[in-house]
């Protein structure tokens, strides 16, 4: 974990409400796995007052340049988005633990921007040779970031629109069932998205039952562990519910721990 | 870095600028960041006889220049922190002070007798002050008649020095202090959070957990600073100072309304580097003003008008 | 805009938007800005029987998300306020609801009926809330006794709604707000503001002539919505809730949060047109919504969870 | 008075920590008079929470665009320095009472950014063809607008440097001191500048005896008269001393009858 003042190299937007910033910061591009994410502090002044979480969505250490995918939906995105090019831009982290190596083939599920972390997931895998299907779900095509320019060519990328304006007509969630029905079947799901998505996976995979990692999202302060603030239910091997931090024991939680789901998936 | 130790009564701290109870948790998160040892005291998340599982989420919201937190003092109880926290703590030589907090009376004295000798602990903060708890909790701190009690017992069992921790959720916070003073407080620290809430406007329910949270950070600024003020009108105890201290400028209103160490909580969250930071400023501006002591400040501004 | 109509016991806005009392002087100054019958209700500066000087400068600063006043009631008194100020109130139709003031019950009680057969004034506020006043001012607003009694006595010669505002200084809202409609009052409002201080550094001193003042703006939004809910549990009266208010988002939380009308106070000095855009705003939410009146929205933040 | 959005024209580096924006806003340019400002909003956020007020330093009707005159001090006015041309800011204005006619000839008295709203006067003085002396004092070169750009070439200027840089070396006051000693008179003074000036001008007009006008500042909220905030004791006609509202009743009064300079000159 460093804090350190990141530049800004390149800014892009890439879907409606959606843009990528290339941040040259070599501590965090050369140490960050997938599923870890930075906290960026957004004004010097008080408002907003709260730094915000970011998954990292690629790095390149060689070249010293980590990404961000980064959905705008309040304040201090926007404030984001007006970010210029060269500007500095102060960064806590790598933070979190992220993915954990299952059994392949991996099939990862994005919902919206939660495409993020799962981009820097596939890369990783890739390089690894790892077999890797992504499946990215949207509510229409223009929600819908060009993955082709983040994913190695042998990941096999499934597309499914909710209005069916691409891909798949339908959730995602469905586009995967279909798939595992079909005998398409992965040693293991990661995902990251919605919490209905999660929610639906997790109701799916009572039947499936595929070892399944989730990352999650929970209202952050600190980031580092310090404040309890960004806790999350989980059953733990003892069959022991506590809360534990988004921030620091996650953001990546193995799907069938995560209370929230369990319960109301099989109630 | 001699001339900025302070001392309050006879808890002595090298720097006066402390981590505030449950910002820092036992340390460890901000290890990579900065050098513990440079703190001027650590004072650990809340902590209870038994381990403690915490509210329900979401536990803290963003406010304006400020937030509201609702945690439910989730800790690892008495044992855990002996056995594992404490001992890594005072390897590191970290200046540690606990800050404990019970149901009943007799938690308090519980953990005020098991804590006290223990090497490595410069002094107790007894948290009668946290808004986030149904039992205990503020109820201590908000009636001078049960704060008296509560700091009357623990005192007797406690032989390090023992900071009340007052709660600004009440009419007269000078009244309050006064019974802990009389009841054997040896420092008081100001403010905890005040209670708040946010709707979630979208669901029309609370949106913590909790459904209430405490606030902190800038926005509650200028009310610790003018609890400090009174309370050091009405009593003789040193002060610990805290609400939404970022910056220099920001301790020094606490110095001069009368603290004589000042902590940072949420700004921990928002910049890391505080408490370094402040520790070289304060050098720097003492020396450009000549000043050898921090001390020098505590209290000026109460010079006659 | 028929459907914004509000009613709070016998008292009906034609919105459920007002003024707060001080930030809006006596309606003259943003009669240029916007049209001032549109208001749900302009609720005058604090008025006295006898004229004030108010406080000595500086009255205002500036602090995170908020700011911080210490004017001291500065007003015209009682009877320039019928000779000069109501005519040309009443000659606009503007809704008044008059801000009473005093240092001794008989103030109150002198005001209230000097003031409640006077053509053109909807309803009295009783401020028994002011932190920048030496005399009365916030003590009767931080003993129930003390509350009872004098809202007891103005009650008595008050022909007109009495509005009683409460002070957030408090350790227990609900206790004074249960005080209040015991004796009598017919409406609460809340909260006034927090009292606070800013120590200027560079000279060493409290920065207000007066040494504190009251925090009000976005920065205790979380504080008076939270109070609002506790006062809508405590009491049956309706409620006005203030604090902060800069959005409708904002002012929904606070009818979420138990409120019948909502007062905007210093972020009328922000963006002068907030309260013309409360309005607008809040007609198309209940359009969008299919909601037939804000009272709807009054209290929804209570439903079990 | 208006609540309207200029847009920035031009913004310029004229000083040390000084700046001038030039906006286009058509109802503030034709209505405002020497000595009254505008309230300018700097951010849409919270930080800084208060509007600040800004002395109209130049105004072209025809063209419908006013000038400000800023000095770089805290929080608010760095902000409204980073605004770019082109862009929209929030002003309410024009407000408060300008100075009022006197005798000629007018002595004007600058200390510092005390100039602006002088500058607007000396303007509008000179239109009149009203002969117009304008002293203008600051600590060193490097504070000094260049004001010919600013000034009708009527104007005698007249310069003062503390540190002796530029024209005068001592205080503006004593310069004025001079030659009003010299008998070089004004039949009306009208001053601007940091309060020590202003204490220093009262006690050297216990002597000069000539009417004086001075331009205060006091910290603000409204600035439109609502609030009491910005509150200075004027000793009013009848011997009554009242706190009259700078942003209103002012922020231009009789130097004669602002309590603070007076008590403590005579003092
Ligand atoms: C571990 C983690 C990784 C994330 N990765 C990404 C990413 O790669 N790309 C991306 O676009 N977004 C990501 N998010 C969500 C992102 O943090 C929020 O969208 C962002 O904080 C919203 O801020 P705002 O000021 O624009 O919105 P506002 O709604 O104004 O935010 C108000 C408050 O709510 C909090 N908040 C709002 N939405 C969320 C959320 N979904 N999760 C947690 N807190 C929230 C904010 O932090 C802030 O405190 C991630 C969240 C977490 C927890
Ligand atoms: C009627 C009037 C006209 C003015 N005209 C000009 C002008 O033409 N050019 C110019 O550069 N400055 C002018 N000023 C001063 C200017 O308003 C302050 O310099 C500015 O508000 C400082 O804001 P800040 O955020 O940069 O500083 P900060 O120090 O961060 O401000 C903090 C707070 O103090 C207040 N404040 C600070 N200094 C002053 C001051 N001198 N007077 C009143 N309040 C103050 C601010 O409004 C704010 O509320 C004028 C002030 C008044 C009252
Ligand atoms: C997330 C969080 C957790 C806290 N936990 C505790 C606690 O366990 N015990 C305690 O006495 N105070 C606790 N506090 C209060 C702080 O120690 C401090 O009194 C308060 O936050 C005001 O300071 P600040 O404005 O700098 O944050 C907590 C505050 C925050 C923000
Ligand atoms: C400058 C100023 C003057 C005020 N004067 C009065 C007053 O005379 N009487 C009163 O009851 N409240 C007074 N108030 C309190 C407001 O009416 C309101 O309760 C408080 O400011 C909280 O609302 P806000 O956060 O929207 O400002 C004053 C507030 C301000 C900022
Ligand atoms: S956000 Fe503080 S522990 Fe996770
Ligand atoms: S600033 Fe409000 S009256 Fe002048």
């Amino acid at each position: 974990m460093f804090l350190t003042t990141a530049r800004v190299r390149k800014k892009e937007t890439v879907a409606r409400n959606c843009f990528t910033l290339s941040l040259k910061e070599e501590k965090i591009a050369s140490h960050c796995t997938p599923g870890q994410f930075v906290h960026v502090r957004l004004s010097m002044g008080y408002d907003p007052f709260l730094r915000r979480p970011f998954s990292v969505a690629a790095a390149d250490p060689a070249e010293g340049v980590f990404r961000l995918l980064i959905q705008t939906v309040g304040e201090g995105t926007r404030l984001l988005q007006g970010i210029q090019e060269d500007q500095p831009l102060d960064c806590l982290g790598p933070l979190g633990s992220g993915f954990v190596p299952g059994e392949a083939p991996y099939f990862l599920v994005a919902g919206g921007i939660g495409a993020a972390p799962l981009l820097f997931l596939a890369q990783t895998l890739s390089k690894q040779n790892q077999p890797v299907r992504f499946y990215y779900g949207t509510a229409s095509e223009a929600e819908r970031v060009p993955l082709h320019a983040w994913l190695p060519a042998t990941v096999e990328q499934i597309d499914a629109t909710e209005d069916g304006s691409k891909g798949f007509s339908g959730r995602v969630t469905a586009a995967l069932d279909r798939d595992i029905l079909q005998g398409i079947r992965p040693g293991q799901i990661m995902a990251c998205g919605p919490e209905a998505m999660l929610r639906e996976l997790a109701r799916l995979n009572a039947t499936w039952k595929i070892p399944m990692q989730f990352s999650l999202e929970e209202r952050m302060a600190c980031a580092t562990g310090a404040c309890q603030g960004c806790a999350v239910e989980i059953a733990e091997e003892a069959g022991m519910i506590n809360y534990l931090r988004v921030c620091r024991e996650g953001p990546v939680f193995e799907a069938h721990k995560v209370v929230e789901f369990h319960a109301k998936a099989s109630s | 870095m001699q001339k900025l130790q302070v001392e309050l009564g006879s808890l002595v701290l090298k720097n006066p600028f402390m981590a505030a109870s449950g910002t820092f948790g036992f340390g460890e998160e901000y290890a990579n960041i900065m050098d513990l040892q440079a703190l001027g005291a650590l004072v650990v998340k809340g902590l209870t006889l038994k381990p403690q599982k915490g509210n329900k989420p979401p536990r803290v919201v963003e406010t304006p220049a400020g937030m509201l937190n609702a945690i439910g003092l989730q800790n690892p109880g008495l044992d855990s922190f002996l056995a594992r926290e404490l001992p890594r703590l005072n390897q590191q030589e970290i200046p540690v002070i606990v800050n404990i907090n019970g149901a009943e009376e007799s938690d308090f004295v519980t953990l005020a007798r098991e804590l006290q000798d223990v090497p490595g602990i410069l002094a107790l903060e007894l948290n009668v002050s946290c808004p986030n708890v149904k039992e205990g909790g503020m109820a201590f701190g908000t009636s001078p008649a049960v704060l008296s009690s509560l700091v009357e017992k623990v005192k007797r069992v406690c032989g390090i020095p023992l900071i009340v921790k007052l709660s600004p959720n009440v009419t007269d916070i000078g009244e309050m202090a006064r019974a802990a003073e009389r009841s054997g407080a040896d420092i008081l620290s100001l403010i905890n959070t005040i209670k708040g809430m946010v709707i979630d406007t979208h669901t029309a329910r609370p949106l913590l957990g909790n459904l209430t949270g405490g606030l902190s950070g800038p926005a509650i600024r200028p009310v610790a600073v003018r609890m400090v003020y009174e309370v050091f009108q009405a009593t003789g105890l040193p002060l610990i100072g805290m609400g939404g201290v970022m910056s220099l400028q920001d301790a020094l209103e606490f110095f001069m309304a009368g603290a004589s160490a000042v902590a940072v909580g949420a700004g921990n969250f928002v910049a890391p580097d505080t408490i370094p930071r402040l520790i070289a400023d304060l050098q720097s501006y003492l020396e450009r003003k000549g000043m050898n002591s921090p001390a020098v400040l505590t209290g000026l501004a109460h010079g006659s008008r």
